[in-house]
């Protein structure tokens, strides 16, 4: 009961053994898989979803949604690789990735803070309009062959096996997840997605707090289209489409609930090594590749339900057992009478 | 009474920029849409003053609080904090000039524990802040698991929640809107205490309610609102409790006195009893027996938390029975499904209008016929609008609800207009027993009396009612009897004549007088 | 229905022939004089999907070319290789009132009865890079049969395992990577090539069913890591696909490895492969010259369009490209009916393997 | 005055004024091409699989549910007909029958775990998604025909080139100018109309998704309710799988896998509120066909590339719904009430 209760409160947890269960199981059927090596790979390769995730994660707390961050990540990507094309330095990239990401993030949090637009529909739009700019960014062709120095970096390792990427990515998780816990100020993501009204009361603007979440979604996303061209050498003009969706199903695994006001980002980053994990645990189990759809589904599935049951009954046995405590309050102290 | 007193009242005492005068608001004006709430508004709020706002659902009074604490702006006029005209562009402007609304209808953070709700917003160290927050809670006598989650917390805890926020704010401006509207006697006590204290920290306080009682008990001054304007104003000590009901309401107040006066005792005679609940226990209570008769009105009162809301939500089938068993006319109910338990003849009017009962942005029909739409009556697959609008239609103008047209939407009713709707909709089935749990609950003193009008009505059709009230003066002019509940049993049976509030209060705290409880 | 893996005997030979025959019947078949001109005409010329590099050199063949011709190419195409957005695309060509249409099709029979309405509204149809049913377009412009691709692609493998030391005949591991099993010309040449194999190379253990990345940058890399840290002692990778290829020598390099340990190659256009070549990830990969092969279809086309006639076994000097010889439909997929005017396929001669030595003579 | 004022509150009735306006610019653009019947209903034809699920998620988001699997099980339906038809040897019917059997299970199934289960519709039916597709592909491998290539050679075409039977459905005209996808969407807006606005159901529909919970205390099954409209997208979504199987004359696993963000654009372009309780036939089909004819008139009349169509549809919505918040804010009614 109590280990439940604990696993109520931190709901990324769960997300974390889940991950672990699954390393473990694909351990099972291939003993091989279980080294070091294989499972900081694992993590080394989720970098892209995670930065998604984490910025997607602020979005989500306020109770808005951002669709659009798939196409953010594939408009940087594609700029990246031309920067990276004429030799530009990484620096250089960054601030147009940070720029445009801020950029959509503001257009976003105006459409639907300030014009109290409905967020899905709003970034649907922006989303759209994305698509068709990267289009004209790239002359219509997959944008390749950039410089070998830059594909590097991306995949420099930092000390044992652990890139880079993966490292910084880990110092921002930490840095934010102790600025969204301990400061005041931090918790107010959760508590516009709690009960904007309740929030507004209590003299937290929920414009400024949602127009924040999507800049930084933005950035987050931004940045992630640079990482994710310095990592896989090639950008398509389709790039990102749909990572919008597994970054929110990362979200939705590491217990951050879709109507906002719960949830925190350690969980969105283990459901996102979890959401880029499953294709390659996949080769490992020695699945043929036609399952990869059907396991990814399954699995997704099997977490979301088997947690929201677990939540319930959590959330059902507790008040039962104050109610019930109610009653026996009585008995105990009138029970000689009776 | 004093029709014109307002006028002179601030000629003589309200100059902007006089040491004491916390808030001075001046020709304030609002509208919705084309709805003019507020028609030129002036208040004064000095230095320790209570200020009783009263007036009629819909008079305005939380869009005035709104608009003070900046969540609302007006379309005209001025409001001066301390003698300093300020733009109160929104709440966290109004909270940095000390002013702080406990809000009519609680807005907590559900997934957040009751600690975090109230600290929420602070710019001061934590550990000093809880401990702050302990003394306050003792202060408010409240026992209360300061880590649990305020989604599951009670209307009247939340309520409590929000007034503790305030007391932390150490506002040199407090506004209480409907503070008491779901709290019991004991908490409105220590409310009170703590409210006094504040008057004589000399905190202004603005502090809106129905309950007319309140006003003499706590107030220094009162004034009120009637049609976007206040018409009466002065200190308390002017007025009569007939003063203010002669200033609050409508015309046809005499009429309905004399109606409730008429009203006969209930006679059991040989009748077999509707209702009968035979060592029910469920969560949060146990061992409940009672049976209602025809036409009887049986009250069930008790303490926040003595679990009659989970009672007859139970008896409701929207909870599990654990033992026991329920009978309808001779049928056993137990443990049926809501919608077995309403075909069978049971509706209910829940307790949280808000969270519950109303469809809020469905239309005034919608509403109405939301529990028929499993019977035949209107229609078997398709929906018989017509018969739906008749329905509704016949039902607004029997409970008189103050409505435009059948297709607005219900939200954009007043508290009371919107609760006839939901008993409307709660008699549409024709049943045989009703669940009334605080009908009252935030409505205003003319809505109320067309509630207990209602309800009367319902007694002399032969309806059976089950009242759920926290109000001790209600289930003492209501009920023909009722049962006490502490700590989910039944402490206590009093037949009509037995009812005073003084018993209903002391069996309400278990065995008080009797045998105290121990610690 | 009938697809192009149901293949026959036709192996290298066919390839060899062609090329000569058709370089020699060139001069032979002079063109009688009457050919109408193509001037003027406006070709929808429809990809499977933009912004992939395949198509995107194609396109800019067939306008270099269209330029030289004097016909309008209309590159028409949706970014997702989907059966209902070609539906749509090839609505809007008919709609457009172009005088025809040279398609890539995602599907090898699903377009077929849209193709024939153009064809009704008098619009004519060819396909190129991949075909739909014989009866709903005239000309098909084909790199080659699975027959002749499936065994290039092993035959490259086998190059470069040689070049590194190991032994073609004996044990080797190996792997397909591409982008799905329903793209219809990447599975024909693992089918082709898995068949090859096992007549030629008895000994050579597959170490899985093929990998798919979906053509996904981001999986295609992240497959690729998988697949080599699965398969340390893996020999040869063949990526029929040009999201696949890079993603698996980025992901070789990621591990650290080279072409000396492991053998990569496939098809990809040779821009973007470049970089991994001088990172000495891979030795060699192969493809056509797309842009000829998206050119010649505009240009049949074209030449339909504007009245010409052929009978399969002409020979067409297209200028600036010069002779091509039409063939039958059996000569792609044996035992198919050839219509006995405007119907029947032409083979694309040159495939190439592109190498540190000759790379930098391509430019797409 | 007063009529068109209240008029302009409808949504629909907005739309339909951008929808005349649309056709009018397209149509002076261009009017000889842009004119042409049978090329207009060809585009429908083409879209008919969007503007058929769209009716059926209006009642999802109705509920403040959201469905992103259809777009899969058009494609597993498509397939299972394939399979059991040309594999199995079923006849064609049957095979149609036993397919659409299934697609309506798998929204059950999506519908339980949101409605019994209390899962996030968008999660539940994102996995239900990526399964879905998963599974049409698996069950595609069953079949004898390559996963690449469509199962064809559906029954049947008439010796004088009018399709019968099975085809019918997909490529068949009525009176000679109506294509029957056509017709069959006219019908179910028809149906979904009246079951959405006429009907208890439909009443029960647009009560839970004001508030579930008060839906329960007036003793609607609200569970099953929203379980049920799970259950009607998937249907949607197979009559949308046969209806294009039978138009291309091809079985395959992953038609129809990019509509789902068309759907919902055209659903939320329709007025239905994303959050719940507010939305209506009406607005879905004039959305749907506003898109369509979108992609239709744009290349055709200004020759925008269809990959590029994304950026001005994107843009149309944004502007749309910019509009309607600014038109529901007092500004843009006082301007009406300072002219009067
Ligand atoms: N946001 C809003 N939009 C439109 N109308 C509103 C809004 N808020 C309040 N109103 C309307 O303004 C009027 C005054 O409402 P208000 O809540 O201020 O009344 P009140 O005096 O507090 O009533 P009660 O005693 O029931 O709390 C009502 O008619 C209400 O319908
Ligand atoms: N959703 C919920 N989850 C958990 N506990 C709840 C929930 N709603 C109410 N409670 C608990 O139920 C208790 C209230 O009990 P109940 O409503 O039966 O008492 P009551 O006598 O009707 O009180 P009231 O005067 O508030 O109506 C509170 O202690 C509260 O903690
Ligand atoms: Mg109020
Ligand atoms: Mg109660």
């Amino acid at each position: 009961m109590k280990y439940l209760n604990e696993l109520k409160k931190a709901r990324w947890l769960s997300s974390f053994l889940f991950l672990i269960a699954l390393f473990l199981v694909t351990g099972m059927v291939n003993p091989d898989f279980l080294t070091y090596s294989n499972i900081v790979t694992s993590f080394n390769g989720s970098v892209v979803f995670t930065l998604l995730a984490i910025g997607i994660a602020f979005v989500i707390m306020t109770g808005e949604i951002d669709v659009s961050i798939g196409a953010v990540m594939g408009l940087t990507a594609t700029i990246a690789g031309q920067i990276a094309k004429r030799n530009g330095s990484i620096l250089e990239m960054l601030v147009f990735a940070v720029l445009i990401g801020m950029l959509v993030g503001a257009m976003n949090g105006i459409g639907v803070s300030f014009f109290h637009v409905p967020s899905l529909i709003f970034t649907l739009g922006i989303n759209g309009a994305l698509r068709g700019l990267i289009y004209v960014v790239s002359g219509g062709k997959t944008t390749e062959n950039f410089a070998g120095a830059f594909t590097k970096i991306g995949n420099q390792v930092l000390f044992a096996e652990v890139t880079i990427y993966l490292a910084i990515i880990v110092v921002i998780i930490a840095v934010i997840h102790l600025l969204l816990t301990k400061t005041k100020k931090g918790k107010y993501f959760i508590a516009v997605g709690d009960n904007p009204n309740g929030a507004t009361l209590v003299g937290i603007s929920v414009m400024k707090t949602k127009m924040l979440a999507y800049i930084i979604c933005g950035i987050f996303a931004g940045v992630a289209g640079v990482v994710f061209a310095s990592k896989y050498g090639q950008v398509n003009i389709v790039a990102g489409t749909g990572y919008e969706m597994s970054a929110i199903a990362a979200c939705v695994l590491g217990g951050i609930s879709l109507s906002g006001g719960l949830g925190n980002i350690l969980g969105a980053a283990f459901g996102a090594v979890i959401m880029s994990s499953v294709s390659r645990m996949l080769v490992f189990i020695h699945l043929p590749s036609n399952f990869n759809n059907t396991l990814t589904g399954v699995m997704l599935l099997i977490i979301v339900v088997a947690d929201a049951l677990v939540q319930r009954h959590a959330v059902e046995s507790a008040r039962r057992k104050r109610l019930l405590s109610r009653t026996a309050a009585f008995d105990a102290k009138v029970g000689g009478k009776k | 009474m004093k029709e014109t007193t307002a006028m002179d009242h601030e000629k003589d005492q309200a100059v902007p920029g006089l040491s004491n005068s916390l808030l001075s608001v001046k020709g304030i004006c609002k509208t919705f849409g084309s709805n003019a709430v507020l028609k030129g508004i002036d208040l004064d709020l000095r230095s320790g003053e209570v200020i009783a706002l009263i007036g009629g659902n819909g008079a305005g009074k939380s869009t005035l609080m709104k608009i003070i604490m900046g969540i609302y702006q007006a379309d005209s006029g001025e409001i001066y904090v301390a003698g300093e005209k300020t733009e109160l562009v929104n709440p966290s402007v109004a909270l940095s000039k000390g002013i702080y609304m406990v809000p009519q209808e609680p807005m907590l953070f559900p997934n957040m524990t009751v600690e975090e709700n109230v600290l929420m917003g602070f710019s001061e160290s934590s550990s000093e802040l809880k401990k702050r927050l302990s003394e306050k809670v003792k202060e408010l006598n409240w026992n209360v698991n300061l880590q649990r989650k305020a989604s599951t917390l009670s209307i009247a805890e939340q309520q409590l929640v929000e007034i503790l926020r305030g007391m932390m704010r150490e506002a040199r401006i407090l506004i209480l809107d409907e503070p008491t509207s779901a709290l019991t006697f004991d908490e409105v006590q220590s409310l009170f205490k703590v409210i006094r204290n504040f008057g004589k920290k000399g905190i202004g306080i603005i502090y809106i309610t129905h309950r007319l009682n309140e006003v003499f008990e706590i107030t220094t001054h009162v004034s009120i609102m009637k049609d976007g304007m206040i018409t009466v104003n002065g200190p308390v000590s002017d007025f009569t409790k007939e003063d203010l009901v002669n200033g609050l309401l409508p015309p046809n107040l005499e009429k309905k006195t004399e109606e409730r006066q008429e009203e006969k005792a209930f006679e059991r005679g040989n009748l077999d009893p509707v209702l009968v609940v035979d060592n029910l226990s469920g969560y949060g209570f146990s061992h409940i027996n009672f049976s209602l008769y025809p036409g009887e009105i049986l009250g069930i009162a008790g303490l926040v938390g003595a679990g009659r809301t989970e009672l007859v939500s139970t008896i409701y089938g929207r909870d599990q029975v654990l033992s026991g068993t329920v009978k309808l006319s001779g049928k056993d109910i137990t443990g049926l499904s809501t919608r077995k338990v309403l075909e069978a003849g049971i509706n209910y009017v829940p307790e949280d209008r808000h969270y519950q009962g109303l469809f809020k942005i469905s239309s005034i029909s919608a509403n109405t016929s939301s529990a028929l739409l499993n019977g035949p009556k209107l229609g078997r697959f398709f929906l018989n609008r017509k018969k739906e609008d008749e329905i509704a239609k016949s039902y607004a103008d029997d409970f008189r609800t103050k409505i435009v047209g059948l297709n607005d939407e219900i939200g954009s009713l007043s508290g009371g207009n919107q609760q006839k709707v939901i008993i409307a909709r709660s008699l549409s089935t024709s049943p045989k027993v009703v669940i009334l749990d605080e009908p009252t609950r935030g409505i205003d003193a003319a809505a109320r009396g067309d509630v207990y009008n209602i309800i009367h009505r319902l007694k002399r059709s032969g309806v059976a009612v089950l009242l759920v009230s926290s109000d001790m003066e209600e289930i003492e002019e209501l009920a023909d009897r009722a049962i006490i509940m502490f700590q989910g049993r039944i402490t206590g049976t009093f037949s009509r004549e037995e009812l005073t509030q003084d018993r209903l209060t002391s069996a309400s705290f278990g065995f008080k007088g009797e045998k105290e409880v121990s610690e | 229905g009938g697809g192009n893996t149901s293949g026959g005997a036709s192996t290298e030979t066919t390839k060899a022939e062609a090329k000569t025959e058709a370089a020699a019947e060139a001069k032979a078949d002079q063109a009688s004089g009457d050919i109408k001109s193509i001037e003027g005409k406006t070709v929808a010329f429809i990809p499977k999907l933009t912004g992939n590099s395949f198509f995107e050199a194609a396109n800019n063949g067939a306008q270099k070319y269209a330029k030289e011709w004097g016909i309008t190419v209309d590159y028409m195409g949706s970014a997702n290789a989907t059966v209902t957005d070609q539906l749509e695309v090839i609505q809007q060509a008919i709609d457009a009132g172009v005088d025809a249409i040279a398609i890539s099709s995602v599907d090898a029979t699903a377009l077929d009865e849209k193709l024939k309405e153009a064809q009704d509204a008098g619009i004519v149809v060819c396909t190129w890079d991949s075909d739909v049913s014989p009866d709903a377009r005239s000309m098909m412009v084909s790199q080659g049969t699975a027959d002749v691709l499936g065994p290039m692609l092993v035959d490259m493998g086998v190059e470069a395992l040689k070049n590194r030391g190991v032994d073609p005949e004996g044990e080797v591991k190996y792997a397909w990577h591409y982008s799905q099993a329903a793209v219809a010309d990447q599975n024909s040449w693992y089918v082709a090539g898995e068949k090859y194999i096992k007549e030629k190379y008895p000994k050579w253990v597959a170490v899985h069913d093929p990998y798919y990345s979906e053509q996904d940058s981001q999986k295609s890399v992240t497959i690729g890591e998988a697949v080599l840290d699965d398969n340390p002692d893996i020999d040869l990778i063949i990526c029929n696909d040009s999201t696949a290829l890079p993603g698996q020598c980025q992901a070789a390099q990621n591990k650290g490895l080279t072409m000396k340990d492991v053998t990569i190659t496939g098809f990809c256009t040779p821009s973007g492969m470049t970089a991994y070549l001088d990172a000495g990830i891979l030795e060699r990969w192969g493809l056509w010259d797309c842009g000829v092969q998206g050119a010649l279809g505009c240009y049949f086309a074209a030449y339909l369009a504007a009245g010409n006639t052929i009978k399969a076994g002409d020979t067409i000097d297209v200028p600036g490209i010069g002779a091509v010889k039409t063939v039958p439909n059996s000569e792609l997929v044996p035992g198919t009916e050839t219509a006995p005017e405007n119907n029947g396929v032409v083979l694309l001669p040159e495939r190439v393997v592109f190498t540190k030595e000759n790379v930098k003579d391509y430019n797409f | 005055m007063k009529s068109i004022k209240g008029l302009l509150k409808h949504w629909e009735f907005i739309l339909l004024l951008l929808f005349v306006l649309e056709i009018g610019i397209f149509g002076v653009a261009n009017p000889a091409k842009f004119f042409r019947a049978s090329s207009i209903l060809a585009s429908v034809t083409n879209y008919i699989s969007v503007c058929i699920i769209a009716l059926f998620v209006t009642f999802v988001m109705i509920t403040g549910g959201i469905d992103i699997q259809a777009s899969a099980l058009i494609g597993l339906t498509s397939i299972c007909i394939g399979v059991l038809w040309s594999d199995v040897g079923l006849n064609i019917w049957t095979a149609v029958l036993l397919a659409m059997l299934l697609s309506t299970l798998c929204g059950a199934l999506s519908g339980y775990f949101i409605a019994y289960c209390g899962v996030q519709p968008m999660v539940v039916t994102l996995g239900g998604s990526l399964l879905y597709s998963g599974l049409a592909l698996l069950i595609s491998g069953l079949s004898k025909t390559p996963a690449y290539q469509g199962i064809s050679g559906f029954p049947a075409k008439a010796a004088n080139g009018s399709f019968t039977g099975f085809r019918f459905l997909g490529k068949g005209m009525l009176f000679g100018t109506i294509p029957v996808p056509v017709a069959i969407y006219a019908v179910l807006i028809l149906l979904c109309f009246v079951l959405l606005h006429r009907t208890k159901y439909g009443r029960k529909v647009f009560l839970i998704g004001v508030n579930p919970e008060a839906a329960e205390y007036s003793g609607i099954n609200s569970k099953l309710i929203v379980m049920s409209t799970y259950i009607l997208t998937s249907i949607g979504a197979s009559i949308a799988g046969v209806l294009l199987t039978a138009n291309i004359d091809s079985a395959k696993y992953d038609l129809g896998s990019t509509f789902t963000l068309s759907i919902i654009t055209a659903v939320v372009l329709g007025g239905t509120l994303s959050t719940g309780g507010k939305g209506s036939i009406l607005g879905t089909v004039l959305a749907s066909l506003m898109i369509c004819i979108m992609r239709y008139g744009l290349p055709l009349c200004f020759g925008i590339k269809t990959q590029s169509l994304d950026l001005p549809i994107g843009i149309m919505l944004l502007i749309v719904v910019i509009g309607r918040e600014l038109a529901k804010n007092k500004l843009i009614l006082q301007l009406f009430k300072r002219r009067k």
